[in-house]
């Protein structure tokens, strides 16, 4: 599903973000990214994302070569993965109901399904009663939330979320994890950053290490416990 | 896209005249007041321009009958000058009334002497041209009919007036060009402020996966509405404008404007027309510049 | 303050200069436009007002002695003329030459039977006077010296010459203020859109503890640099523009404009002025909306 | 040091944030604050820094009656504090630098002072080698502790810190803590949001918790450990 081929990313300024990295993550699988900050976490999913362009090696999406993809091809790519934001990229004009609901009118969506999915997905991440509130008029784990929703809500091939947790408490953190877990069963692939090391534990999953630009450490989840059924296939 | 996606897109375009209403309040102030400076311009040449003409034509110009020539005769004379093209109108000016136009400007008691028989005035023509330009060809086939003798020789107001219509022509056209591209300029300049205001949003949209064309339209409804919105806005502020300046001028000296509502159909289409074309412009233009960037780069100096 | 606070200010303002130069210009682009329009418009005013000027003063009236005055006593006449106030020239013109001005107008057989002893006309002064909207006073004074007979009636020209100089004058200065509150209208919109554009980096900066005073300081400054370079550039912009204008003026028309250099200094001195001014008010101003507000209010809709 | 009497809390649009809450902070305490998403932590703290005006209650800070302070002495009152946000509030048209020595600049600073200063804080949160970037050329922990240095380089007489780990490791985010205390020791007043358990139990301070909109729990630090030299005097 994602394959990264010696990719390296030196941002303009001379920061190397990443160096050499080989990376092969599954359909259907979850994975776990973790690492110090300014390891080059986020610089990976921007990479996945075409947010930025790596200055060597090769990228693949769902069997693509996407590394130079055509700008125009772009929009496309991204429809096919949700993605949570570190810094939420929620549009302040709009109410809550509408930065998720842009999600949905962006790949066409009639006006009666928008209406009908995107309560649905705010109820799930506990923010029913705020769809009309500015993303300005939210706490920060309540935009962290809205970034969630929206990321979800077009039942994507893919979700990527960049520390989707950071700004909330551990209980309802867990219900999010837990919710992406039951996405995943049904095939999603689901690739969360987070430097939260209780979730970690808590979910038995594929865990990347990234530290200093480079993989340095890629652990399959272990073959225990009643993840088995639905756990990835873990690779190396 | 599906139909309801495009009007999503257009229902989205106007609601954001209203949120960004700070915005678009400046841009409207902005277009509505470039809108204005052209068409104030436009509507000054029209004027100057008419005047000029007016003031060409009610040039009269006298053609002296030789004189031996009676007025029976002239009668003849009279229907030769006006077969003559280019000559506009023909008056009849008999040696007796010709005299009375001196009398402004000669003492009492010369005037005296010369009315009546001492007159030394031939009989005369008053004639107009059409086209003053024609001037010299024009009194060439006058002084060929016979029992012409002269005409007053004013070839030289001719010749001016030619070149101050020309010259008003000529210059109204560059201020309105002048003032077209400033305002253009000014325009441009408002619309790229705006966009980079709001090149967040922008990257929000792309990083969700919208196509160009789908972060575009909003934008382009938007300009187009906040030039409607000018457009007319202009048309009411120029009609106001207009009234007051013409009867103001007109109050100062003897002067028939043309009247607004002559024109404002005119200046109505005209100030939509642009209005909407440059607002949906701005929205093409500049949204452009945002479209090829990525999140970060967005940010970039 | 200290000192070096101060000039830490004032460096914060210079470099925003540079670091917003998008933004900065796009409002040195709009304040040069504005410059220009109205700097071009008081060019204008002046050089039509001078014009206007010129042709009333050049005005000549005649002033016709009785037919018994020989030249010699006409001398006499002539003094007594140029001690009236608001003569500004007096030139005796001699029956003989007099005559010579209707050549022109009159057929030539005409002509030859007036001139030598057949000359109706009398002896008369050529006078102009320095303000023509004292006419009839000095007509009256004129009527009083001996020896004069009449004045030629020119009171029409002078009424409508008066009042095409008050026409001018009024227009050129109404122009001038439309023109200027245009101007000032599309600034503080652009201003008010810059600043817009620039809220949270006023809010931050509030969140550290800021008085308004050191949030504005390099506001104003950088106002002011923006102010300061579109003065420098309109000036040179109008230079530009209004040699372009007369030179093709002139080739139309004989027509002498004033010479820029004439009045670069004041213009220069004008434009920086104005620029600095509207850009340490927009400064000022537009700042101080976001002064009061807080955090999310700034968001605020 | 810091005193809200049955302060309440209504947003414009109708959100009861707080609902009479009455704390008492003193100089030289050390207090974490926890509760759910959406709680109202951020609202307890600014309140205190006077971003948002209480409608109903009296707040004193430093024994002064903030509730409706003039305008103009609401920098002064900010001077007092070195606040950490939980969007970072960062210029981007400054470099990480400028960013901090804004805060020094701001209250008159030399620049000497602030050549010595700024360098300084920045090696304490690990940001030496980032001072002459832009805050977008950072990722998001590395912002976080830009937001950070910038709240320590006036050494202020409290520091304010909402969520200040949310997107940093855990081994970086017990420093960071580690480095609060540190601070605390000379007489520095701290209120550290967070939602990190394993922080709270790591560090044994008081610990107020909020939910909506009330204070459900206040407890003070157990007397043991060696904590005890410099624990604050726990009140209830
Ligand atoms: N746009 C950019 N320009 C220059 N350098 C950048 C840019 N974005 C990130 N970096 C640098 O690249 C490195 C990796 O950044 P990245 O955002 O990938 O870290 P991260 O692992 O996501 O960290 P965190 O957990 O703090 O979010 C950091 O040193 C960062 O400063
Ligand atoms: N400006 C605002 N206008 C309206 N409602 C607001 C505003 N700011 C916050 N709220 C609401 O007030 C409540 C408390 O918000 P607050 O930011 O204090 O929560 P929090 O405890 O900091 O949560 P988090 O841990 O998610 O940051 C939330 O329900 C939020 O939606
Ligand atoms: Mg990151
Ligand atoms: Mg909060």
């Amino acid at each position: 599903m994602i394959e990264f081929k010696n990719v390296s990313k030196t941002y303009q300024n001379g920061t190397k973000a990443l160096n050499n990295v080989n990376i092969n993550i599954d359909k259907g699988e979850f994975v776990f990214i973790v690492g110090a900050s300014g390891a080059g976490k986020s610089t990976f999913l921007k990479l996945i994302m075409h947010e930025e362009t790596p200055t060597n090696g090769k990228i693949f999406i769902n069997g693509t070569n996407v590394t130079n993809m055509h700008h125009r091809k772009v929009p496309y790519l991204r429809r096919t993965m949700g993605i949570v934001f570190q810094d939420f990229r929620l549009i302040d004009k709009m109410t809550v109901f509408d930065n998720v609901a842009f999600a949905m009118r962006v790949i066409g969506a009639s006006p009666s399904a928008v209406k009908r999915r995107v309560p649905y997905i705010l109820g799930l991440v506990g923010l029913k009663d705020k769809a009309n509130s500015r993303p300005s008029q939210l706490s920060g784990g309540e935009q962290q939330r809205v970034s969630l929703a929206r990321a979800l809500v077009n039942n994507p091939l893919m979700i990527i979320a960049d520390e989707p947790t950071g700004n909330i408490d551990p209980e309802m953190s867990y219900e999010i994890i837990d919710l992406l877990s039951e996405i995943n069963k049904y095939g999603t692939t689901i690739i969360v950053v987070t430097h939260e090391q209780n979730l970690v534990k808590q979910f038995n999953r594929r865990v990347i290490e990234i530290g200093n630009g480079q993989v340095i450490k890629d652990s399959v989840p272990m073959p225990d416990l009643d993840n088995e059924a639905d756990s990835s296939e873990g690779q190396i | 896209m599906s139909i309801s996606g495009f009007g999503y897109l257009i229902k989205e375009g106007l609601k954001n005249v209203w949120n960004n209403r700070m915005m678009s309040i400046a841009s409207i102030g902005i277009l509505v007041s470039c809108l204005l400076l052209t068409g104030a311009a436009a509507l000054m040449s029209v004027n100057v321009q008419q005047t000029v003409k007016a003031v060409g034509e009610s040039n009269v110009f006298t053609v002296y009958l030789k004189q031996n020539v009676t007025e029976l005769q002239a009668v003849q004379v009279g229907e030769n000058l006006k077969n003559i093209d280019n000559i506009s109108s023909c008056k009849f000016l008999s040696r007796d009334e010709a005299i009375k136009q001196y009398k402004k400007d000669l003492p009492e008691e010369i005037y005296q002497e010369l009315i009546g028989q001492g007159n030394p005035l031939p009989n005369a023509f008053k004639i107009s041209m059409a086209d003053l330009s024609k001037y010299s060809d024009t009194v060439t086939k006058i002084k060929k009919v016979s029992g012409v003798d002269q005409i007053s020789n004013k070839s030289d107001l001719a010749a001016t007036l030619t070149k101050l219509n020309n010259l008003v022509s000529t210059a109204g056209i560059w201020i309105i060009i002048i003032l077209g591209l400033i305002s253009l300029f000014i325009i441009s300049n408002t619309i790229r402020m705006t966009m980079y205001s709001r090149r967040f949003e922008i990257s929000i949209m792309k990083s969700v996966g919208a196509t160009n064309l789908f972060v575009r339209i909003p934008f382009i409804v938007e300009g187009m509405v906040i030039g409607l919105i000018s457009g007319l806005i202009s048309t009411l502020g120029l009609m106001f404008v207009y009234n007051i300046l013409m009867s103001s001028i007109s109050n100062l000296i003897h002067y028939d404007a043309i009247p607004f509502s002559q024109m404002s159909t005119g200046v109505l289409v005209a100030f939509i027309i642009s209005g909407i074309a440059i607002g949906a412009l701005g929205g093409i233009i500049s949204v452009g510049k945002y479209l090829k960037k990525e999140g970060n780069e967005i940010l970039g100096w």
